[in-house]
């Protein structure tokens, strides 16, 4: 098995057999580890696992609204609208005071010269904005406190709506040539834009916001 | 955040940790312990440790008495292996002699005295309490019994044990019984010689011809060495072997000529035989003008034989005239042996078989002549330290039937089986006991009233046998070469303890006895293992040195002696036996109208076979290799087979008016057709126990009508229907 | 806890079910334990049957087991799509075959604790230890393409880290499935090594190419030949028994044209193979071949069997765009696919034992015994019980939610 | 291997027509090697037989029925060693000193791939743990280790012998063990002088010389093993039953 020890050869079939199975183990262990390693890395997205998901309402247009203290809410992307935009190259949030609207346009992110234009989940006003890159957030005071409907849903409906969007996304990615995008048509990776840069992704944002 | 951080630092840690660790001995160590640990799971037996001693002894399993070299470690012996250069069996041992040394551990040993109780249970009893029972049977037979109603059956006749047997029968008026052994035939010739003959022995090494009437000739009869040499030598010098034998032994296919004779037809041969020697006028002529006393005249041999045309004999035996011719002239050509054999689970010849077949050797002129028949002196054996009346030995045919109330079966191994039946009818129906003295549960005595286990050879001292072969006397001891168990116990000192009249001697008595008087008899020569060489008696200045040179291994042989032939009967002096001489061309009559289809003829293997147990590891390569098919096993010819409606590997149930055996069919084209043959002996199952039921049920077939013969059985051969 | 996905059988139903393959596992366990503690006389093998039905049976195991790196290899490396419906199931299937495999091996050798020794002493000239290392490796790469499958359980995927664990997995999918390739590519043929090289066994000699005997490369194509049938086969099942359509027509379709392709090459070269076994290779070691098909129960019949009827004629129906069309077809040519591939396994490993060498030593035959058979149902149980898990609680098959939505 | 020493090529001729079935070498064999007493229903095919005497018959009528005894052990192959190569742990290999191809126990795992690899069905597994009968363990020879359960075992040439001779050589301060220090059990105990042992490479030497005979042969020559033991016979029938003859491509016979 190794130099030095009983019944190791210097011999060209014995070098190359072992030679070969050590480098192939090697790789193997190798990338097992970073992937390891990289994974040890969390992230403290707001809405994520971390904060309490109590009372949090999911719009449509994969954003979460989360109720804070003085009847504030947070809005922030969800998690597969993270997964879609990646870490966004360029991103226009209102200013704070300004009005939104519910279904409006309230945010525009730009990623590989495509916009995902995210609509406002409530009406109300922007009291707070924060976050960078693909963290961002609003907070909003809302005109009256959000309900369940038919564009807000509560933790029940959300997870059969989710794998409908998801597989809307996969019919989407599907109509190309993208093999690894979703890894065995399963959850879409973490970052799909540098997953997948080479697919439509104006036409993708266009279909899923 | 710094959480994550923390995180990172410990996976560092961790994974520096390994990369390091790696790099130390200590994982590699400790692979290596693992490895070593693997390599002894699961379960090994530990080894004897300590210094190996080497030792010399002789081996006691059989009379062949062949010289051991025994390697020891702790007081156990290890390893057994030949004396090159020793005078008797010269480097030679058997498979049995060098597993023997097991038979003391064999799971059919016997460990306690044992006694029949009245419900027909076997349970075991003190020792003490075994001594008094024999005590007791011996009283009441002695009250109501008349000469013979007591009598010890021995298996190895001639030794000092056997006068101490004799002289404590004799003071019972009881009989010593010879036990089956091969040379039993050459007392058949001594009784034909006229006057008191002595010891004889077959001079095999130098004959020109042997004519061997279905004796293990190659298989290791006599010393063993014989056959072996017979092998080993050149085509030039070694001694036409010629083999009369039914069954497709390893004998008759190494034989030079293998006659296959028709079964039971041996008298009618051996006289088709002498007809060729008389009528082309063969034979000795001068010795029988002078010594033949039944020669000529009415009833006479001359007249005997010329009925024996060759032309007939060939009819009856099925070997063509031409061939006997041949044989014949081959056989007057020089000195011959003639050796009517004793098969080992076959049992004997017919005593006119032995007879017929003697008579050659007194035609040829060779007995006592090299290469023929030689005569052994007698050397220390005739009288015992102590006088006393000596009880005669007869052989166990000649005992008559139901006339031993109480038989005591010496425990030495014989190696020739016995059938039940036999015994049994020797025995009185009303108040025949057996007590038993052997070490294991031997066949012939699985119905012993009462058992006290003596010791096993290796554990004893005794006297190794002379084999049929040596031309001279000899005296060599089995010296133990391993402690013998409490519960064992020597035959003469339970003797000693029953003997109400005589003292018995100790075995060792008895023996350093015989060595001190060889020694004052200042002849022959004395064999040093060690060294590998012999030096003349003479020099052993003290009787002290010999018998330190026997009990070291040593081996003492006689010089030899020349012996003329007395006057004989050609016929022998035995009125029955001349008269089945006379009727032997008339058909042999079934026993009890048993209307027979088949033809059962035991054998046995000459060193694992007779009564005794098989060591382990000969019961496990037997079974394994097949090399050698026990009782289990029934050999036919493949015509034989079609007839009855058998293929090979078939149960079939082989039946007599006695009973039946269970075996499987084997096929042989070698085999005569409507005969089977069935070996005798301990089983190759379990570790090879000879016990009842496992090894020799083939001899509980025979019925032994007509002077204990056993070797032909008409049987039924039957298909078992599973 | 871990739940089902959605519109999966009901509990009741899917604990019966699973109850029953436990049982015979439990069973085939108990075997198992047997051997391990008391030795190998638990089974039929003898001196002459070194080798068994276990043997044989892995071997056909991991020849059909090949469908997961083969469908791996054209997925990812060669990015065949139509695989993308399968590729779940496939991997599945191979740690399924290629686990069992190595506990059944593990079984099967006298000394298993000793095991690991095979890369403490390797001996690089032995197939076997080419097969050792390839194996190990090879379920290694295996286990970590079904770790993604396993993440992907939506209460697990709920895990951030866990999430990000999967996709780094699937960043560096490409190389595992390359890797697994060349490992299962030589082990498959390490395997058919084993028996080319025996130059005491005239039976099982083949013609050496560089080190490699025919039967080398032989039983890589006939491994990745008969993988896509019995992915198709399994599949069919699946369906059968879940009374869903799994997998897109298409996919059934390219694996079978995959498969009759490659059987077809395989036929053609193991007939030549055979054509120069008979004339040069087995006479050159002293043997005519008619002496090995000279007993009944090995008689010529098997190897027509083994080339035409279970080779040449699956070959011709799956190359044949119309029959594949015909559903039942589709079931019976990878069916036969299989056997095919069984029997030549069989062959290899059991006739070429039942033959004796020496002239003068018996033709034995050899029948497994109980504890043989039972360890081998557990193994299969195991199979069952591990691919309904997944089907039950990972979401092996894409195209299935979507049908569920409509 | 130091080259001062010259090779050694242990080899072993069997001589068949002596050979008379009787065994001892089996039982000689089995009592030197301790090889285990393996329980009754191991039947014919799961024993232990380090050298296993099979019996040939001609399969002819009287007068013409003849039986031949050959004695098959490891036939210690000197070309391309069938079951050299396949242990994947190096557990079998072939001492370049002397030709001994010998069993490594205590690292074999029991995979049996050498026993399908042996042409002469030499190789023997322990199915069971080793059995002795009660009490009989101190009977067995100290000077070679019993295997344990799920291991291979096979004729080694007597090997604790050699390994005892050779230490007592070196004790005496020589590097060359003499012939007549070292002898395998078989030959010691056989009887008839049927078996003879010795080293090939010594031309002078008895066994070098039988082997070379006209009468000498070996046990499927044509697979090129290169057995080191060899046979004799002066019949025919036995030559030619036990030696295989070539064959020409075309798959017949030629004579």
């Amino acid at each position: 098995m190794l130099p030095g020890m009983y019944e190791f050869h210097f011999e060209l079939g014995h070098l190359i057999f072992l030679g070969g199975f050590m480098t192939i183990g090697a790789v193997i262990g190798a990338t097992l580890l970073i992937a390891l390693f990289r994974s040890t890395r969390i992230v403290t997205v707001p809405g994520g696992a971390k904060e309490s998901t109590e009372g949090v309402l999911h719009h449509v247009g994969h954003t979460l609204l989360r109720p804070l203290a003085g009847g504030t809410l947070k809005i922030s992307l969800d998690d597969l609208g993270t997964r879609l935009l990646g870490r966004p190259d360029r991103m226009r949030l209102p200013g704070i005071g300004q009005r939104i609207t519910e279904g409006a346009d309230a945010v525009k992110l730009w990623r590989k010269q495509a916009a995902a234009t995210i609509v406002a989940p409530v009406s109300g006003t922007v009291v707070e904005t924060g976050g960078h890159d693909d963290k961002w957030y609003l907070r909003v005071l809302p005109d009256a406190t959000p309900v369940e409907g038919e564009n807000l849903m509560g933790a029940t409906k959300v997870r059969s709506w989710l794998t409908s969007e998801i597989d809307k996304l996969q019919a989407v990615l599907s109509s190309e040539d993208l093999g690894l995008a979703m890894a065995d048509g399963g959850e879409p990776l973490p970052d799909l834009p540098s997953a997948v840069p080479d697919a439509d992704w104006q036409k993708i944002y266009s279909e899923m916001f | 955040m710094g959480f994550s951080v923390k995180r990172r630092d410990f996976l560092g840690l961790v994974g520096g940790g390994a990369v390091g660790a790696a790099l130390s001995p200590a994982p590699w160590k400790g692979l290596d312990d693992i490895a070593i640990w693997t390599q002894n799971w699961s379960w090994k037996p530990r080894l004897p440790r300590g210094p190996v001693e080497v030792a010399f002894t002789h081996c006691g399993l059989c009379h062949a008495g062949c010289g051991l070299k025994v390697r020891s470690v702790g007081g156990s012996p290890v390893g057994v292996h030949g004396v090159p250069g020793h005078p008797l069996s010269a480097g030679f041992v058997c498979a049995l002699g060098l597993a023997g040394r097991y038979l003391s551990y064999h799971p059919s040993r016997i460990v306690e005295p044992t006694i029949v109780g009245a419900d027909g249970q076997r349970r075991g009893i003190p020792f003490k309490a075994a001594v008094r029972q024999l005590g007791d049977w011996l009283d009441d037979t002695r009250s109501g019994g008349g000469h013979g109603s007591v009598a010890i059956l021995d298996n190895r006749p001639g030794r000092m044990r056997s006068l101490a047997y004799r002289k404590w029968l004799g003071a019972l008026d009881g009989a010593h019984i010879k036990g089956l052994r091969e040379d039993t035939p050459i007392n058949r010739l001594r009784a034909m010689l006229d006057g008191p003959a002595p010891e004889l022995g077959l001079d095999i090494a130098r004959a020109r011809t042997v004519l061997s009437f279905g004796a293990p000739v190659l298989e290791g009869l006599g010393s063993g060495e014989a056959g072996s040499q017979l092998r080993g030598r050149s085509d030039s010098d070694k001694p036409y072997i010629v083999q009369i034998e039914t069954r497709p032994s390893r004998t008759a296919r190494g034989a030079d000529l293998w006659l296959r004779i028709a079964p039971g037809t041996e008298t009618v041969l051996a006289l088709g035989l002498a007809n060729v020697l008389v009528s082309e006028g063969l034979y000795d002529k001068e010795i029988i003008a002078q010594q033949a006393l039944d020669l000529d005249g009415p009833g006479g041999y001359r007249e005997l034989v010329a009925r024996f045309s060759p032309k007939k004999v060939s009819r009856i035996t099925g070997i063509d005239a031409a061939t006997i011719k041949k044989v014949a002239r081959r056989f007057a050509s020089g000195p011959a042996v003639v050796i009517p054999g004793v098969d080992p689970g076959g049992g004997p010849l017919s005593a006119e078989a032995q007879t017929a077949a003697f008579s050659l050797s007194l035609l040829n002129g060779d007995v006592g002549r090299p290469g023929g028949v030689v005569a052994r002196r007698a050397s220390g054996t005739t009288q015992l330290p102590r006088e006393g009346r000596l009880a005669d030995t007869v052989e166990l045919a000649d005992v008559p039937d139901g006339s031993i109330r109480l038989l005591i079966a010496d425990g030495v191994a014989g190696g020739f089986a016995i059938p039940t039946s036999l015994l049994e009818r020797k025995l009185n129906p009303s108040e025949g006991r057996v007590v038993s003295l052997a070490p294991f549960e031997r066949s012939a005595l699985h119905g012993a009233d009462l058992v006290i286990p003596s010791t096993t050879p290796f554990e004893s001292i005794d006297e190794a046998g002379v084999p049929i072969d040596a031309p001279v006397d000899s005296m060599g001891l089995t010296v133990p070469s391993m402690r013998a168990p409490d519960y064992s116990v020597d035959s003469l000192r339970v003797l000693s303890m029953v003997a109400k009249s005589s003292v018995v001697p100790t075995i060792t008595e008895l023996l350093r006895g015989r060595s001190d008087r060889i020694h004052a008899g200042e002849r022959g020569s004395v064999f040093d293992p060690s060294k590998g060489e012999s030096v003349p008696l003479t020099e052993f200045k003290t009787n002290g040195d010999l018998w330190r040179a026997l009990t070291s291994g040593g081996l003492w042989t006689d010089a030899s002696a020349t012996f003329s032939c007395p006057p004989f009967r050609l016929m022998g002096a035995n009125a029955a036996i001349r008269d089945r001489l006379h009727r032997a061309l008339e058909q042999p009559s079934t026993a009890d109208g048993w209307a027979h289809e088949i033809t059962l003829m035991p054998f046995g293997w000459r060193d694992a076979s007779g009564d005794g147990p098989l060591p382990p590891v000969m019961a496990k390569l037997f079974r394994e290799t097949r090399l050698r098919l026990d009782s289990r096993f029934a050999t036919i010819c493949p015509k034989t087979a079609g007839d009855l409606g058998f293929v090979e590997g078939d149960k079939a149930s082989i039946k007599t008016s006695l009973g039946s055996i269970t075996v499987e069919v084997v096929l042989d084209p070698a085999v005569v057709d409507g005969v089977v043959h069935v070996a005798v002996g301990p089983s190759t199952e379990a570790f090879g126990d000879a016990s009842r039921g496992k090894g020799d049920q083939p001899l509980d077939l025979p019925s032994c009508e007509n002077d204990a013969c056993w070797r032909v059985i008409p049987a039924k051969m039957l298909e078992v229907v599973s | 806890m871990i739940e089902p996905l959605t519109n999966r059988a009901p509990t009741r139903v899917f604990l019966t079910w699973i109850g029953f393959w436990i049982a015979l596992f439990a069973i085939g366990g108990y075997f198992g334990m047997l051997c391990l503690s008391q030795g190998l006389h638990h089974t039929n093998m003898n001196n002459r049957f070194g080798f068994g039905i276990w043997i044989f049976l892995d071997l056909t195991v991991i020849a059909l087991g090949a469908g997961a790196f083969f469908s791996a290899f054209l997925l990812y490396i060669l990015k065949k799509q139509a695989l993308k419906d399968v590729i779940g199931s496939a991997v599945v299937l191979g740690f399924i075959c290629y686990s069992g495999a190595v506990v059944v091996l593990a079984i099967d050798v006298g000394q298993p604790l000793r095991a690991w020794f095979t890369f403490w002493h390797p001996n690089a000239h032995s197939m076997l230890a080419e097969v050792t290392f390839c194996l190990t490796l090879y379920l290694l790469v295996l286990a970590i393409e079904y770790v993604p499958l396993i993440l992907k359980n939506p209460s697990l995927s709920k895990n951030v880290s866990l999430l990000i664990f999967e996709g780094q997995l699937h960043k560096v999918v490409v190389v595992f499935a390359g890797v697994g390739a060349v490992l299962s590519f030589f082990h498959q043929g390490s395997l058919g090594g084993l028996y080319g090289v025996m130059n005491g066994r005239p039976f099982a000699f083949r013609e050496h190419f560089f080190i490699w005997p025919s039967t080398f490369f032989l039983f890589i194509l006939s491994a990745i030949a008969a993988g896509p049938s019995f992915l198709i086969l399994i599949n069919k099942l699946a369906s059968k028994i879940t009374k869903k359509q799994l997998v897109r027509k298409e996919a059934y379709d390219f694996l079978g044209r995959i498969s009759g392709w490659l059987l077809l090459a395989y036929v053609g070269l193991k007939s030549a193979d055979t054509i120069v076994w008979i004339n040069h290779t087995a006479p050159a070691s002293g043997y005519s071949v008619s002496e090995f098909f000279k007993e009944a129960s090995f008689g010529t019949w098997i190897l027509f069997a083994e080339i035409v009827l279970f080779g040449l004629l699956p070959a011709l129906v799956l190359i044949n765009s119309r029959l594949r069309k015909r559903p039942s077809l589709m079931i019976v040519a990878p069916m036969l696919v299989c056997i095919g591939i069984a029997i030549n396994r069989y062959v290899m490993t059991l006739q070429s034992q039942s033959l004796p060498t020496l002239p003068f030593e018996e033709f034995v035959l050899y029948t497994p015994s109980l504890v043989e058979i039972g360890v081998f149902g557990g193994m299969i149980s195991y199979g069952v019980i591990v691919f309904s898990l997944s089907y039950r609680y990972l979401p092996l098959y894409p195209g299935l939610r979507q049908k569920a939505k409509t | 291997m130091t080259k001062t020493t010259p090779q050694k090529r242990y080899g072993m001729v069997i001589d068949i027509d002596r050979c008379d079935g009787c065994g001892a070498c089996m039982v000689a064999c089995s009592l030197e090697n301790n090889v285990s007493v393996v329980p009754p229903e191991a039947g014919i095919h799961r024993g232990l037989t380090w050298i296993r005497v099979y019996s040939v018959t001609n399969e002819k009528e009287y007068p013409h029925s003849d039986t031949a005894y050959l004695p098959v052990s490891c036939q210690h192959c000197g070309n391309e060693t069938p079951c050299v190569g396949v242990c994947p742990q190096s557990a079998v290999d072939v001492d370049p000193k002397n030709g001994i191809v010998s069993q490594i126990p205590e690292r074999c795992m029991g995979c049996r791939y050498c026993m399908v690899a042996c042409p002469y069905h030499a190789r023997y597994f322990n199915w069971w743990d080793p059995v002795w009968p009660e009490g009989t363990e101190h009977l067995l020879n100290p000077g070679v280790t019993p295997r344990m359960r799920g291991v291979v075992e096979k004729c080694n040439f007597c090997h604790g012998r050699h390994h005892a001779a050779q230490e007592r050589a070196a004790s005496e301060g020589r590097s060359e063990i003499e012939p007549n220090e070292y002898q395998t059990a078989c030959a010691e105990a056989c009887p008839n002088g049927a078996i003879t042992f010795g080293d090939l490479a010594d031309k002078d030497s008895e066994v070098a010389k039988l082997a070379a005979g006209p009468e000498s042969f070996q046990l499927l020559k044509t697979l090129g093993t290169g057995p080191k033991v060899y046979y004799l016979t002066q019949r025919g029938w036995v030559r030619d039953m036990a030696a295989k003859t070539p064959l020409p491509l075309d798959g017949q016979p030629d004579d």
